[in-house]
């Protein structure tokens, strides 16, 4: 696998640039927009180098306008264009959510099929490193609850690549959401274009003892949990479901009905959180080869706060994964 | 007068054509013979028709609630739009939108919509999307006096106005957000003065003047033709019937004496005083505009109402694009 | 019950409005204001004849600005105000859900505990009335999974009275959720003025093979279900949660203990509606309990039709309920 | 000037106290003394203070992402800020907000934001409990030229100018929005423009001059008091040092050249400068207050962190109000 031709480890945040350099060298209707995403590269780096290589009218920055700028996205794609749009973080979705809601989400079931809207929004979600309440959360439920979107949550650099293009590529409004904590994760990453397709789990680590679904950032933190629990004789099989909307549910119930029990884990608020419709539907359509009841281990319900004393606490980690494991296995008995 | 008959011509028949639909539409409504809510455009059809004489299928337009107006002054299908009423299989979005979401993207028109101040940012996108293909459209956000205070107007008109556009924001002032007059939702009397703050022009116009509304929207769409960036027109304007449908709920936010003092200036009946006066036409070629007008619209009834209603599967049709 | 001093039977509309006025008279600082909601008395007509009897001090209509109409309410709240505020339709919370998640619900948290926000924001939900898809839908689910907000959904007159009351007096943001559908459902309500408690469910039905849990304009149909299936032989538990966040798991669990299976029922999209999280929490609290999987019944994945044909198929009804309750009785065997 | 000394002075200290706690905010920073990310008020120090020195505790404001220089304008305690920026339980939000939310709602001051724009309409809500308090009170809400362009500053501004309330829309225009200049991210030069179209005054201030801010918003703020309403004014000021700490990220936006020509305006040297020739003070007395404000800023530093981190129950607690 590592030597497969043109394929490096680059971290996570080069896979996003290369994706999207290869994505506006393809199509000249694909154009980047977002706050500071040109000239500065974006915040987070990520889009560092693409003014320079496409110029001003494929790659520009907006005004701090989120509701005009999916509103780009939403008026241009209708019009024949293919546009990427960044929202710097995703804690500011809720400047826009009526123009991603009410008007992208719907636009084409509204207007009977007639209308096709092949827009993309990158976000960046996710705790850790001291931002916040407002600049910290990870807020995907709300998506994944809206018919007409679909939602996509790049775990790996290799996903983080091959969603974005999937993404670009899907002629329906999709939610792209990077971890400000992934960037730097290396990773596996061919050169040429490739799709991850969407609406498909992937099997991170075969298991047969129990099954722990692992969304985003928490991936990692599943993957070590998992080498945790192998050493006390617990083979794990994790699964990243890499799309969350439309959501893998038969990846999922396939490993379940093997290993009988189950957890989901994210960084969102666990009340509400996406780990509760994967439970609600595990239970459904796994019932009678469930052992335990499915757990969930998400954020607790406060927001999020600036202290790193309590911040730590508020992030789930692979110690709180292993435990809660542990927890469940224990009560199975 | 320097614009041809024909235009003038086509002016009055589409204001027509609105009213013929609406009055229709309302009745339809009133009786309960179709299902939902009505926002209708009678008393604004000089707004819409002035503005849409100069576009072509190839301009878009973004909508409201009150939508109707707009969709016939682009060259909507009667038969189309009233299936869509009646939400029927044949109505423009197969039953599925209704009034608040009738729409036909052939046309441009990117349809009526049920959040107010929905359509700049949407028309902004379009307005970006001519400019990027440098195809030579433009595109006109309608919207009302109301709908200008919203924040998403605002993000609008401030990036059309940085990137010079060509988008026309057309504000339908006709005095009330709803039921609230004007005086009580904003300080400014004139909407259009919002545009210096975006460094773009603005101007007033009288919106129950066909010919005005025609010749102001001609010179801001050439503006933006042009490349010179987007305009803010604002249209004083009047609903002749309630904010829903024609009688409303009955609660009476409006004074008798002002509903009719805003009457008396008609806008159909102002264009064919001086269609007529002018010798453009005689007040029996104008009646036959209405008449065949009306014939068509019952047509176009008998034909939603004998439509059948979308069969089950369509529920869940066209969530989302699939590749055929 | 229905001789008790000062109560009337009266429609949920009337409820409410008895209850603004009732605390408009209480507290000097509470004030109303929203699009329409004085002059006109609200399209909804629930806030008919409060202007005339308070005066556009404490109860004005506001410029069509949802995002300012609730900065209205956090600030005025912030200061010692105790706003009570109108967004028409549940649908336009996407214009304001900023000002909602990342002000309201967490400036009371993030400023250490040194804020107090007593205001209350009343929304309408709900579809089947032909109004579409932007002006039908119910978006709870998404206030439930932000730490700080309260969220109520009132089924019945009394409690529309009550918890309206309770809400206002709550120090707390608190949503409440009426349904457009409900507002002319008669109940009995006491004239003086009282309080649902927040978080405190009910049981709208006793019953000992089954339990329902129904939210809003749910209930009465999962009552006709309820005495649908009676006369097949099960007698079903109707329980309505009332107050949505916080959720009163304790009240649900025990009747499933008791009961040994579930179905949750609200008119929301089923995926990642209030019913996910209901149906994990239950099978987490209550699984040696089970004797078949939580049900859930929802609204289907798209958006809100227009056509009555199809709206019809759309909105979950007392059939649904009933078939699906014996698809579940039918499976626990 | 015919500003009394005693005021003079107190503006002076003001803009002092800003620049010593923020320079030793930075270092804290740049030598990751403490978590997280600081947005410095270095160079607008005569707005913040200009402003506040028109200001009571009983007045509120608003802040911004760039927060620090607001709350200490109005008074606030340097060992509960460093406490906060440290993350410790003695903080003002007990750790739990840091930087981008300090505050200290006993002087009125309502929170630094970490949303763009999110000030205007919570500073909005303040000045109505103001008015409908009749307690004379007003509130200012700080917002950069960048969230300007947010719809929430729109709907904010409107809904003040509708109903005359008691509200400054202070827009600090440092020339950039982030990374982006102003020239690219709205068509207009002067945000106070946007004023008229609300139906307000708007007015252009020299921001690197605390005389000017003082007396301008004086005046604001007078008229604000007797009922008239809001005021947008604009102070046109620069930050000196990046976007985020003191170096930023090592992009480069802005040219040497233009930072320089800025720093040659630097507030305090101004006013320093002003007060010496005026015989208001001499340079010794001022550079004593530079002096003993930066041994304030060490001992606070030193006891904040010293002080302890917040408990793990801190965690869940108040997330709501829960009575006693
Ligand atoms: C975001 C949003 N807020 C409120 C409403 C409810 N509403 C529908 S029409 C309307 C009035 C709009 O006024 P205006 O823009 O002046 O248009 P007009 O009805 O006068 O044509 C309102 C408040 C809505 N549909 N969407
Ligand atoms: C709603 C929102 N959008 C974007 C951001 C990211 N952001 C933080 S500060 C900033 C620039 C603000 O510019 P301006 O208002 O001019 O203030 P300045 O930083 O210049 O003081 C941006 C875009 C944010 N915090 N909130
Ligand atoms: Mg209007
Ligand atoms: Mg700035």
């Amino acid at each position: 696998m590592s030597t497969a031709t043109g394929t490096r480890t680059i971290p996570y945040i080069a896979a996003c640039t290369e994706a999207l350099r290869q994505l506006l060298r393809e199509d000249p209707d694909v154009f980047l927009a977002g706050e500071d995403v040109a000239g500065y590269g974006s915040v987070f780096g990520y889009t560092r180098g693409l003014l320079k290589e496409f110029g001003p009218k494929r790659v520009f920055d907006t005004p701090i306008s989120e509701e005009g700028i999916v509103g780009l996205g939403v008026g241009s794609a209708a019009c024949g264009l293919r546009p990427i749009i960044d929202i710097m973080f995703m804690d500011f979705i809720g400047e826009c959510m009526d123009e991603i809601v009410n008007q992208m989400a719907k636009m084409r079931y509204m207007f009977g099929g007639k209308a096709k809207l092949p827009v993309t929004v990158c976000t960046m979600a996710g705790a850790g490193i001291n931002l916040a309440a407002q600049h910290s959360q990870s807020l995907e439920s709300w998506l994944c609850h809206v018919p007409g979107l679909k939602v996509v949550m790049p775990a790996t650099a290799y996903d983080a690549k091959g969603l974005l293009i999937a993404a670009v590529h899907d002629d329906n409004p999709v939610f792209v959401i990077f971890n400000k904590r992934m960037l730097g994760v290396m990773g596996e990453v061919p050169e040429e274009m490739y799709e991850v397709p969407l609406g498909q789990a992937r099997i991170a680590r075969a298991g047969t003892n129990f099954t722990i679904v692992a969304t985003g950032r928490m991936l990692p933190e599943a993957m070590e949990a998992a080498d945790t629990l192998a050493s006390g004789g617990l083979d794990v099989e994790v699964i990243d479901p890499r799309t969350l909307q439309p959501f893998d549910t038969e990846t999922v119930v396939n490993s379940v009905k093997k290993t009988h029990r189950a957890l989901v884990v994210h960084e969102a608020v666990r009340f509400g959180g996406l780990g509760a419709e994967i439970a609600a539907q595990l239970q459904e359509e796994a019932f009678d080869y469930l052992d335990a009841p499915i757990g969930r281990v998400g954020a607790p319900f406060s927001p999020v706060p600036f202290s790193p004393a309590l911040e730590k606490l508020y992030v789930p980690d692979a110690a709180k994964i292993t435990a809660e494991v542990q927890r469940i296995v224990g009560k199975a008995g | 007068m320097d614009i041809p008959k024909a235009k003038l011509l086509d002016l009055h028949e589409r204001m027509v054509r609105i009213r013929v639909f609406e009055e229709e539409a309302g009745k339809l409504m009133e009786s309960a013979r179709i299902p939902g809510a009505l926002h209708l455009y009678v008393g604004e059809e000089a707004v819409a028709s002035g503005v849409m004489c100069n576009l072509t299928d190839e301009d878009q337009i973004t909508s409201t609630h009150r939508g109707h107006g707009h969709l016939v002054a682009k060259g909507g299908d009667f038969k189309k739009m009233y299936a869509e009423l009646f939400g029927r299989a044949t109505g423009y979005c197969n039953g599925k939108g209704g009034s608040m979401h009738i729409s036909d993207m052939d046309l441009g028109m990117l349809g009526a919509n049920g959040i107010v101040s929905a359509g700049p940012p949407i028309a902004m996108g379009a307005a970006f999307a001519d400019k990027y293909k440098e195809n030579g459209s433009v595109a006109v956000a309608f919207f009302g006096d109301g709908a200008s205070n919203e924040g998403a107007f605002h993000e609008a008109a401030n990036m059309a106005a940085t990137w010079k556009l060509p988008l026309i924001l057309l504000c339908e002032n006709n005095g009330y957000g709803e039921f609230t007059p004007q005086a009580r939702h904003q300080a400014v009397k004139d909407v259009a003065d919002r545009a210096i703050g975006y460094g773009m022009p603005g101007a007033v116009v009288d919106g129950m003047d066909a010919i005005a509304v025609y010749e102001a929207a001609g010179e801001a769409i050439a503006r933006a033709r042009r490349g010179e960036g987007p305009t803010l027109l604002e249209c004083k304007t009047y609903r002749f019937y309630d904010h829903v449908g024609i009688r409303g709920m009955g609660v009476s936010y409006r004074t008798d004496d002002e509903v009719l003092e805003w009457r008396k200036r008609d806008p159909i009946q102002l264009l064919e005083q001086r269609l007529t006066e002018a010798g453009v036409a005689t007040t029996a070629e104008l009646a036959a505009v209405h008449e065949r007008t009306r014939a068509e619209a019952l047509d176009a009834i008998k034909f939603a109402e004998e439509s059948p209603f979308p069969e089950p599967d369509e529920l869940l049709r066209d969530v989302y694009y699939v590749k055929a």
